[in-house]
């Protein structure tokens, strides 16, 4: 507790806006680049070392503000900051001078808007950095001006603009009916709501929109791949995910169980997890592909959320499952982002080298044992026993998580093959090196040592993967060779 | 035939209001005024300082009006003047050299001014009065105009003014005079009643005349003109 | 005390008008100024004087009522003679800068101004209906002496017009007179009135009513009697029209007004009063619609007051056949009316002579670009038309605000669509003014700047219509006393 | 005692006095006029800020005489007023600032801040006002002293405004004195009061006062740009930019917007208009409004006028929020007030920075402002964002209040006008932000001007950078003690008495 | 019917003829004529009406006095003006002449702006 006060709290959120001072005159701005990595630090570290449970009353803020986290919001906490810091220090590198200032300014904006919507416990500031993110990843993905980023831009802004209201008003009406604006009160008044129908589709489908959602998902593919390379890092790895919290926050969980809701969602998730790995594969630009996969894993994880709408019971070990899901893909998915950027080394072992570590985080993706992916996948499976769910689209749970596995290792070799085909041969500056190694790093290592949620069964977990190996290796080996053919019958064509 | 229908409209509305005029004074002729007034004013008569009626109405009981009619003459009087040729009088085509008038000038005269005293005089107690007086005093400048005799007195002039004002005034300082002795404006001292009506009778005939001879006299003829505002030059 | 003061103002007009009679205009000047203070004073000095004591009656010449002259001073006849007093002082004030002293025919302005001006108290005044002739015969030939002042075919041709108009208008008055004096043998107003009242006299005859009342309407120049007003007004001098506009025609009104308090009430009919009240809001509408079709400033004024003239009538349907309350609140929103008209469209015409003066032109379109050399002026024009529209806070609010009140109460709403429709009319005319000097041109760089005295005096108008309205309650407290049948 | 009767008087004297000395003043006192003008604004602040403390502590302000028989002339400060009241006074030392250097070198200065401070004055009074009769004053005074600055410039287009306005407003003012006037005659002389005058009237004068309703709405609705009577807002654009900042986004809308208020409130009470009916039929128009300004600025290529449209859409809302007849809704339409007022004082006060420094006027021209000017954009895209009612912005408090209100009565209609209208508002001022920050700039600007190293004049800069850190703070700091949001909610405690 | 009302009807009379001839006649000379024939006619009713009782009343016979004085200052002003305005104008009625409606706008034009 020995980081935990109010000012430090509230530095951790306004750091980022409060390093917009340096885009104020000409000659600060050269250091604006390098504080970026500086900004998520504090919130990092109230992620890493403030134990779960603080809270933080602002009276004053909105209509009365209170901040904290608990172990949810915790994991969400540290990723986010982990992965903005990682994307910062990849951006130094990688920023050229082209509207560096107004990148920075984006960057500070939307960063301090992920943030703040993790700790926020109460409707209005959450809702204020939802929105605040929202509207500044517009600067994000259209930084690169180029007629293609419009388009992407536009249609984000629509989409988000549209859910942004569909949020609003499933706010609103949640709020009014549980009279109060806290975030904690609000499943509770939804699962006693007349019109209960009206605001979880309101909020599903705020929320989906920034999820990727099936049917919402469509700025996504256009978004990821125009932003530059960390921008789509955070976008893909970190910003998406706030669409989950949200979900997680608000949806009735744990008060009762809607297995109707949970059903729909379930074939949603299953939908998104197949079919962003359908789409996926016939891109041909790396991020798209990238993108698509970030839509297939978050269809996986909305199946979760199926499954935890549709059983109360289950509901709070399934969250505790799903911050360790997010954290694991977030990380990873924030280093396959940056891989897309890095040029490969001209000797032989080191392009392998490079090839190997690249291509670990997405089998990490994929469940590769002793990965990241691995562990939240059995915590997963431990989880999701059909058996123990009552409702009808609980059977098909592990065939479907197992079909997302193939899915996603498809996904996976699909974007080792375009990556090769387009990634150049040189040198890269030390700061993307620093920013893709410590995103490697804690995607395959660090991720052991992070603060896991406290309701994630406790295991032993080298053992259980052995134990597990095969149950996890089958699919990627299926997918393996389902990807060999293709290979076999393109190079035939 | 819209002008012979004009003229139709115009006498019908004509006799209409004829006829409703005539119908009233038939019906007010048919009733009893309820105030007296010719009584009373014989009884007053002994206080007014006149035995006339009509001169004890006009220049007792009924001052003020008389004193504004005075104003009103000397108003026209000024607005006449006020147009005159301001050099000279001599205006030629009024000017008749005709013998006969000249004649008739020499007799008439004499007679004429007379006559206005006589009026004057017999104002206090039968029909006369001021401005019959002031009346017949300038016809008889008319009549000497027009047989060319020059009365410098009637360029516009500081001359001209006085006497055009000083009936006026002197009735008006009687007036105030009395309102200063702590009466009533026009309230005569009992006294000086009918001294100070018969001053004011005299030099108000000799204003109206001067009045009456200034505008016959005020030939239009000013060259010079003043401009609509705005529209200067 | 106040028989000197009824003294001093009766006296001080006459006498001044005979003594710059005497001089010429330059030192006719400075005797005016000296008289004109001493008139304000002794206006004030009696209005105060009847504020705190109550009005009486003034015997002229020491005789009573049917025999000789009576002079009704009261609360309303005095608050006249103060407005009199400062609407014509500030008219003289103004001409004696604004005529050009080396006119020789500018010698003739100040004694029929001075006559002028005691026609105007005589008449406030007058409580004898003969008497009041010979006042109102007063006014009109001082005034028409004023139009043609010095003028050329056009102005005399509207003198004449005036004078035919005010000639006829005094003979049906007069006749109207002799009708009266014929029926009751008196001449005094209040005698009249008292006898009607007291039910000895057989009924009264309406005709000789109508009559004074039509003669009196085409003196005040009401619809469709006005064509000669706004000629007379338009051509006369600027100070001239403010004069005619904000005095003159009121003196008829007020006759009239008198009348029809004392006598409509047995005399008059609904017909009369409600055809007295279209043809009012005939002139409202058809006035102010002309005002906004003319093509020169002076013009435009002078149809303004043709169309504020109308408002005037409409005291008469509204007191007729109604409470004493809906009454006296008609006869208060009228005399507020009377007030604040004389005073805006002083200030009008004053500011309207000074904006000409500066632009050389008597045309509307002139005053482009006027506004960023004449503020003062064009304010002082801006702030009268305000009255004139009857915004609040101006007199003409509250004139206006109390004759809603009225015709509300009385349920006689259709004179509500008159009033504000008035009102619109009214602003647009004015407005058409004001746009005109709000065009920025380029060229207009030449204006001549009247001196600072004769921008502050329309100002000082125009600033008391704009503040009557905040403090009608004590002016009108004063001046209720008449309605009320007090001064016996 | 005399204290609390000259504070009002001498809150409406600081301007109304500074008016009459810049109209004396020679067109060439620059100096002195700024001094002048800024010390009012300050003087007048600090008079308003005196008050508000006074009137959150209970205390009374009141000044009171009879002008016309039966009719009393009021200046009262209750919480209502002060709203508005505070607001004007801001934003006037703001726009004041603002103007002097928007009219560098311009001519008729001395008119026009003559005007503008009388403007300012007939706001203060219209706050002030304590019956509608002293309101009706102040109005019509409005309307009057806008006049000269809509057509300042003078040229063709402001004239047609200037007369359009006119006779929007004059007629406007016509039906209100109508219905003031058959008012006063059915009830005589009302000041405003808590709750009310018709919770338990008559019921033979429903039919009257439903009339009477509907011709203050009409007189009040032209102000407050109803839809159909919004017609001389867009036009009256062409005026200078700081009079359609603070008059048109401000003053004169608010006016009529403040007066409807008044009149639901403390002459009806708003149960009384609910249980006549009155209130349903003004929410619809309110909700049309809303809707038909949002979709016409979607078309407009100007500038000013998107923002008009955008004015006549926002202020509506305030309209709406009374509609809704219960606390929350209430606190949203009062908050609004203050908050669409400093929103769009902002938004306009930026436009006026694109035309006076970059000669811009149209929206396609405004490609990569933000570079050029990044303050001003900055100010601008907070603006537009609180319109849209992006949280943490004032836009949001408003629009979440006014929502939750709309539930509380269970007319969830409205929440849907909120949210399409949102959407609208996104769809016309995003457009504008991309313009301004992600597009290249093609071509030069069309009239520039430099003020050496700051984008633009510092009067010109520094009031939309304050006004958008205000409307930031009124947004994120809504629960404080005297923030827009508290006092709203002191005003429904005692004065709307539900 | 006394002879002092014949005085007033004939009175009556003259005021029909006058009105007619004051509205009909457009010279200016001849509507002089007419309104001192109208006036006549008040003086008439005024005296005759007042007179029923036998005896003369004097009051109304002093307005009329009166009366005709005022009505001679306005008809010798009247001529004044009348005999001026043909000076200037050549004109004997006040009907506007046919090209004055155009006159004046050429003048201004020509005028226009001078200085006084």
């Amino acid at each position: 507790m020995t980081l935990f006060s109010a000012p430090f709290v509230l530095l951790s959120v306004m750091l980022p806006l409060a390093s917009m001072v340096l885009s104020c005159r000409t000659e600060w701005q050269r250091g604006y680049r390098y504080c970026l990595p500086l900004l998520p630090l504090p919130a990092l570290l109230l992620g890493v070392a403030v134990e779960p449970g603080w809270w933080l009353e602002l009276p004053g803020l909105l209509i009365g503000g209170l901040w904290g986290a608990d172990d949810l919001r915790r994991a969400f906490l540290v990723l986010t900051a982990m992965l903005w810091l990682i994307g910062g220090v990849f951006a130094i590198g990688y920023l050229k001078d082209h509207h560096l200032r107004r990148f920075c300014v984006f960057w500070s904006l939307t960063l301090a808007g992920n943030l703040g919507l993790i700790i926020s416990l109460d409707i209005a500031s959450f809702y204020s950095f939802f929105a605040l993110m929202t509207f500044a990843g517009y600067g994000l993905v259209v930084h690169e001006g180029t007629d293609e980023a419009n388009r992407a831009g536009r249609v984000y802004l629509g989409m988000a603009v549209v859910g942004e209201m569909a949020i609003l008003s499933g706010l609103l009406m949640a709020a009014q009916l549980a009279g109060s604006g806290l975030l904690a009160n609000l499943p509770a008044a939804i699962a006693g709501a007349d019109r209960q129908w009206l605001i979880m589709l309101l909020l599903l489908a705020g929320f989906g929109v920034k999820a990727g959602l099936p049917l919402l998902h469509f700025w996504l593919p256009l978004a990821h791949p125009v932003a530059p390379t960390p921008a789509s890092a955070v976008l893909s790895g970190a910003m998406i995910k706030a669409g989950l919290l949200g979900w997680l926050v608000t949806l009735p969980f744990g008060e009762v169980s809607l297995p109707g809701w949970g059903n729909a969602l379930v074939i949603l998730g299953a939908v998104g997890s197949l079919g962003g790995a359908l789409l996926g594969v016939r891109q041909q630009r790396p991020k798209a592909v990238l993108a698509y996969s970030s839509i297939s894993q978050m269809g996986l994880m909305t199946l979760m959320v199926g499954a935890a709408l549709a059983n109360a019971d289950y509901a709070g070990p399934l969250f505790a499952v799903m911050a360790l899901y997010v954290l694991h893909h977030g990380l990873a998915k924030g280093s396959l982002f940056l891989s897309t950027a890095m040029a490969l080394p001209t000797s032989r072992g080191g392009q392998w080298l490079l090839w190997l570590l690249i291509a670990l985080p997405g089998l990490s993706l994929a469940g590769l044992p002793f990965t990241s992916g691995a562990a939240s996948k059995l915590a997963m499976k431990e989880l999701l026993k059909p058996d123990s769910f009552g409702f009808a689209m609980a059977p098909y749970l592990p065939t479907l998580m197992s079909a997302g596995a193939v899915a996603t290792m498809l996904l996976v070799w699909r974007f080792l093959w375009v990556q090769r085909a387009v990634a150049g041969v040189g040198s890269n500056p030390a700061f993307m090196w620093l920013g893709w190694g410590l995103a490697t790093a804690s995607s395959l290592i660090l991720f052991w040592w992070l603060p896991w949620p406290e309701a994630v069964p406790e295991k032993a977990w080298l053992s259980a993967m052995v134990y597990e190996a095969w149950s996890l290796f089958w699919p990627m080996l299926l997918a393996t060779v389902i990807a060999a053919l293709a290979w076999r019958s393109v190079k035939q064509r | 035939m819209s002008r012979f229908l004009g003229i139709t409209v115009l006498a019908a509305v004509c006799l209409v209001f004829a006829g409703a005029l005539m119908i009233t004074v038939w019906q007010i002729a048919g009733t009893q005024a309820p105030v007296d007034l010719p009584g009373l004013l014989a009884d007053n008569l002994e206080a007014s300082g006149v035995e006339h009626p009509i001169t004890a109405v006009l220049l007792n009981f009924r001052s003020y009006d008389t004193l504004l009619e005075i104003g009103v003459l000397v108003i026209a009087g000024i607005a006449g003047i006020s147009m005159a040729n301001t050099a000279s009088l001599e205006d030629p085509e009024l000017r008749t050299s005709d013998s006969l008038l000249y004649a008739l000038q020499r007799w008439f005269v004499p007679l004429m001014l007379v006559l206005a005293g006589y009026l004057l005089w017999a104002g206090s107690d039968r029909p006369g009065g001021a401005f019959q007086a002031g009346a017949v005093l300038a016809a008889s400048g008319v009549m000497m105009r027009l047989g060319g005799i020059p009365m410098e007195f009637l360029r516009p002039g500081v001359l001209l003014r006085l006497g055009l004002a000083l009936g006026f005034s002197v009735f008006l300082l009687v007036a105030v005079v009395s309102a200063m002795a702590g009466d009533a404006f026009l309230a005569y001292p009992d006294a000086f009643t009918k001294p100070l009506i018969l001053i004011i009778e005299t030099v108000l005939t000799f204003s109206i005349a001067m009045v009456l001879l200034a505008l016959f006299v005020s030939a239009p003829v000013n060259g010079a003109e003043e401009p609509e505002e705005g529209e200067s030059g | 005390m106040t028989l000197w003061l009824m003294a001093g103002l009766l006296f001080t007009p006459l006498a001044w008008a005979v003594l710059t009679l005497m001089v010429d205009f330059r030192k006719g000047r400075l005797v005016t100024w000296l008289g004109m203070a001493v008139q304000v004073l002794v206006s004030l000095g009696l209005w105060a004087a009847v504020a705190s004591d109550g009005g009486f009656l003034y015997l002229l010449g020491g005789w009573q009522a049917p025999l000789g002259i009576e002079l009704r001073v009261d609360g309303l006849a005095v608050t006249f003679v103060l407005l009199t007093a400062l609407v014509a002082a500030a008219c003289g004030w103004h001409a004696s800068i604004y005529l050009d002293p080396g006119k020789p025919w500018h010698r003739y302005f100040w004694p029929l101004f001075w006559f002028l001006w005691a026609g105007l108290n005589a008449v406030w005044l007058g409580g004898d209906l003969f008497n009041l002739y010979v006042g109102l015969e007063l006014i009109s030939l001082a005034a028409v002496g004023l139009v043609a002042l010095g003028g050329q075919a056009d102005a005399l041709r509207a003198a004449i017009r005036y004078l035919m108009a005010a000639l006829l208008g005094s003979l049906a008055y007069l006749l109207g007179v002799a009708l009266i004096y014929g029926q009751f043998g008196t001449l005094s107003l209040a005698g009249v009135t008292e006898l009607m009242n007291s039910g000895d006299a057989q009924s009264g005859q309406t005709f000789p009513l109508v009559l004074m009342l039509l003669g009196l309407a085409l003196k005040t120049a009401l619809f469709p009697m006005h064509g000669w007003l706004p000629p007379a007004h338009g051509i006369a001098k600027s100070p001239v029209s403010a004069l005619l506009s904000a005095l003159v025609v009121k003196a008829s009104f007020y006759i009239a007004a008198r009348l029809w308090l004392d006598l409509g009430g047995e005399l008059g009919g609904f017909a009369l009063a409600q055809l007295i009240g279209v043809l009012g809001s005939l002139a409202i509408i058809w006035g102010s619609w002309l005002a906004f079709r003319q093509t020169k400033l002076k013009q435009v004024v002078a149809y303004s007051s043709v169309a504020q003239i109308g408002y005037l009538f409409l005291l008469f349907p509204l007191t007729w056949g109604v409470t004493e309350a809906i009454s006296l609140q008609a006869q208060q929103g009228i005399t507020l009316q009377v007030i604040s008209h004389a005073l805006a469209k002083a200030a009008m015409f004053l500011a309207a002579g000074n904006l000409i003066m500066s632009v050389g032109s008597n045309r509307v379109d002139a005053l482009a670009g006027v506004s960023r050399f004449l503020p003062f002026s064009l304010f002082s024009f801006g702030l009268a038309g305000v009255s004139l529209m009857g915004l609040p806070p101006t007199g003409g609010f509250a004139a206006k605000w109390l004759l809603l009140q009225a015709s509300l109460a009385s349920g006689q709403w259709w004179w509500l669509a008159v009033l504000l429709a008035g009102g619109l009319l009214s602003a647009a005319y004015v407005f058409r003014v004001y746009r005109a000097s709000f065009i920025e041109s380029t060229d207009t760089d030449q204006f001549y700047h009247p001196s600072r005295s004769l921008e502050v005096i329309p100002m000082i108008l125009a600033l008391m219509s704009l503040g009557l309205g905040l403090v009608a309650e004590p002016v009108l407290s004063v001046m209720s006393l008449p309605f009320e049948g007090g001064g016996q | 005692m005399t204290l609390s009767v000259l504070m009002p008087v001498f809150a409406l004297m600081t301007s109304l006095l500074a008016s009459v000395i810049l109209f004396a003043l020679p067109e060439k006192g620059y100096r002195l006029r700024t001094i002048i003008n800024l010390a009012a604004a300050i003087l007048k602040i600090a008079l308003v800020g005196v008050m508000i403390w006074g009137v959150a502590h209970g205390r009374e302000y009141e000044a009171a005489f009879t002008m016309v028989p039966g009719v009393e002339f009021v200046l009262r400060a209750d919480a209502l007023s002060m709203l508005f009241a505070g607001l004007s006074a801001l934003l006037w030392l703001l726009t004041t600032i603002y103007a002097v250097g928007y009219l560098e070198d311009s001519p008729n200065r001395s008119r026009f801040f003559g005007f503008f401070s009388l403007c300012v004055a007939s706001t203060m009074g219209i706050a002030l006002a304590g019956n509608l009769f002293t309101f009706f004053l102040f109005y019509e005074m409005l309307t009057l002293s806008t006049y000269p600055l809509v057509v300042h410039r003078g040229t063709t287009k402001a004239l047609r405004a200037g007369r359009n306005y006119i006779i929007y407003t004059l007629t406007g003012g016509a039906v209100l004195l109508f219905a003031i006037a058959w008012l006063h005659g059915l009830v005589g002389d009302l000041r405003f009061q808590e709750g009310g005058y018709f919770s338990d009237v008559d019921p033979s004068l429903n039919g009257p006062l439903t009339i009477i309703f509907v011709l203050m709405m009409v007189g009040l609705g032209v102000k407050a740009a109803l839809v159909p009577f919004h017609g001389w807002l867009p036009q009256a654009m062409v005026a200078p930019a700081p009079v359609s900042a603070l008059l048109h986004a401000v003053a004169v809308v608010k006016a009529g917007a403040f007066g409807i208020i008044r009149v639901v409130f403390e002459i009806y009470g708003l149960e009384a208009a609910e249980a006549m009916g009155l209130l349903a039929g003004l929410s619809v128009v309110a909700a049309l409004t809303i809707i038909y300004g949002s979709t016409r600025a979607l078309y407009q290529v100007d500038l000013k006028r998107r923002l008009a449209f955008s004015t006549v859409s926002q202020v509506s809302y305030i309209v709406l929020g009374l509609c809704l007849f219960g606390p929350l809704g209430v606190i949203g339409g009062l908050v609004h007030l203050v908050h669409q007022g400093i929103m769009k004082i902002t938004l306009f006060f930026c436009a006026g920075n694109y035309a006076e420094t970059l000669g811009v006027h149209r929206i396609d021209e405004l490609d990569g402002a933000g570079k050029r000017m990044p303050g001003t954009s900055v100010a601008f895209t907070l603006g537009a964002f609180g319109m849209i009612g992006a949280p943490p912005l004032a836009g949001f408090i408003t629009k979440w209040t006014m929502g939750a209100g709309a539930l509380e009565v269970g007319m969830d209609w409205v929440v849907a006008v909120l949210v399409i209208s949102s959407l609208l508002n996104a769809a016309y001022f995003l457009p504008i932000l991309h313009r301004l920050w992600f597009a290249e700039q093609c071509e030069p600007w069309p009239h520039e001007r430099r003020w050496g190293r700051l984008e633009t004049s510092a009067w010109l800069l520094w009031p939309p950078l304050i006004t958008a850190t205000l409307m930031v703070l009124a947004g994120l700091l809504a629960n404080v003690p005297f923030s827009p949001l508290s006092w709203a909610e002191l005003i429904v405690l005692r004065e709307v008495a539900l | 019917m006394t002879p002092s009302l014949l005085y007033a009807f004939a009175g009556v009379a003259l005021c029909g003829i006058g009105l007619f001839g004051f509205l009909r006649l457009q010279h200016l000379l001849r509507k002089l004529m007419a309104f001192n024939l109208i006036g006549s006619g008040v003086f008439l009713v005024m005296v005759g009406l007042a007179q029923r009782n036998g005896q003369p009343d004097p009051v109304p016979q002093a307005l009329v006095l009166t009366g005709i004085v005022v009505a001679i200052a306005a008809t010798a002003l009247a001529v004044v003006l009348i005999r001026r305005y043909y000076h200037l104008s050549g004109q004997t009625t006040l009907a506007e002449p046919a090209a004055k409606s155009a006159r004046p706008k050429a003048r201004s034009v020509n005028r226009e702006g001078a200085p006084e």
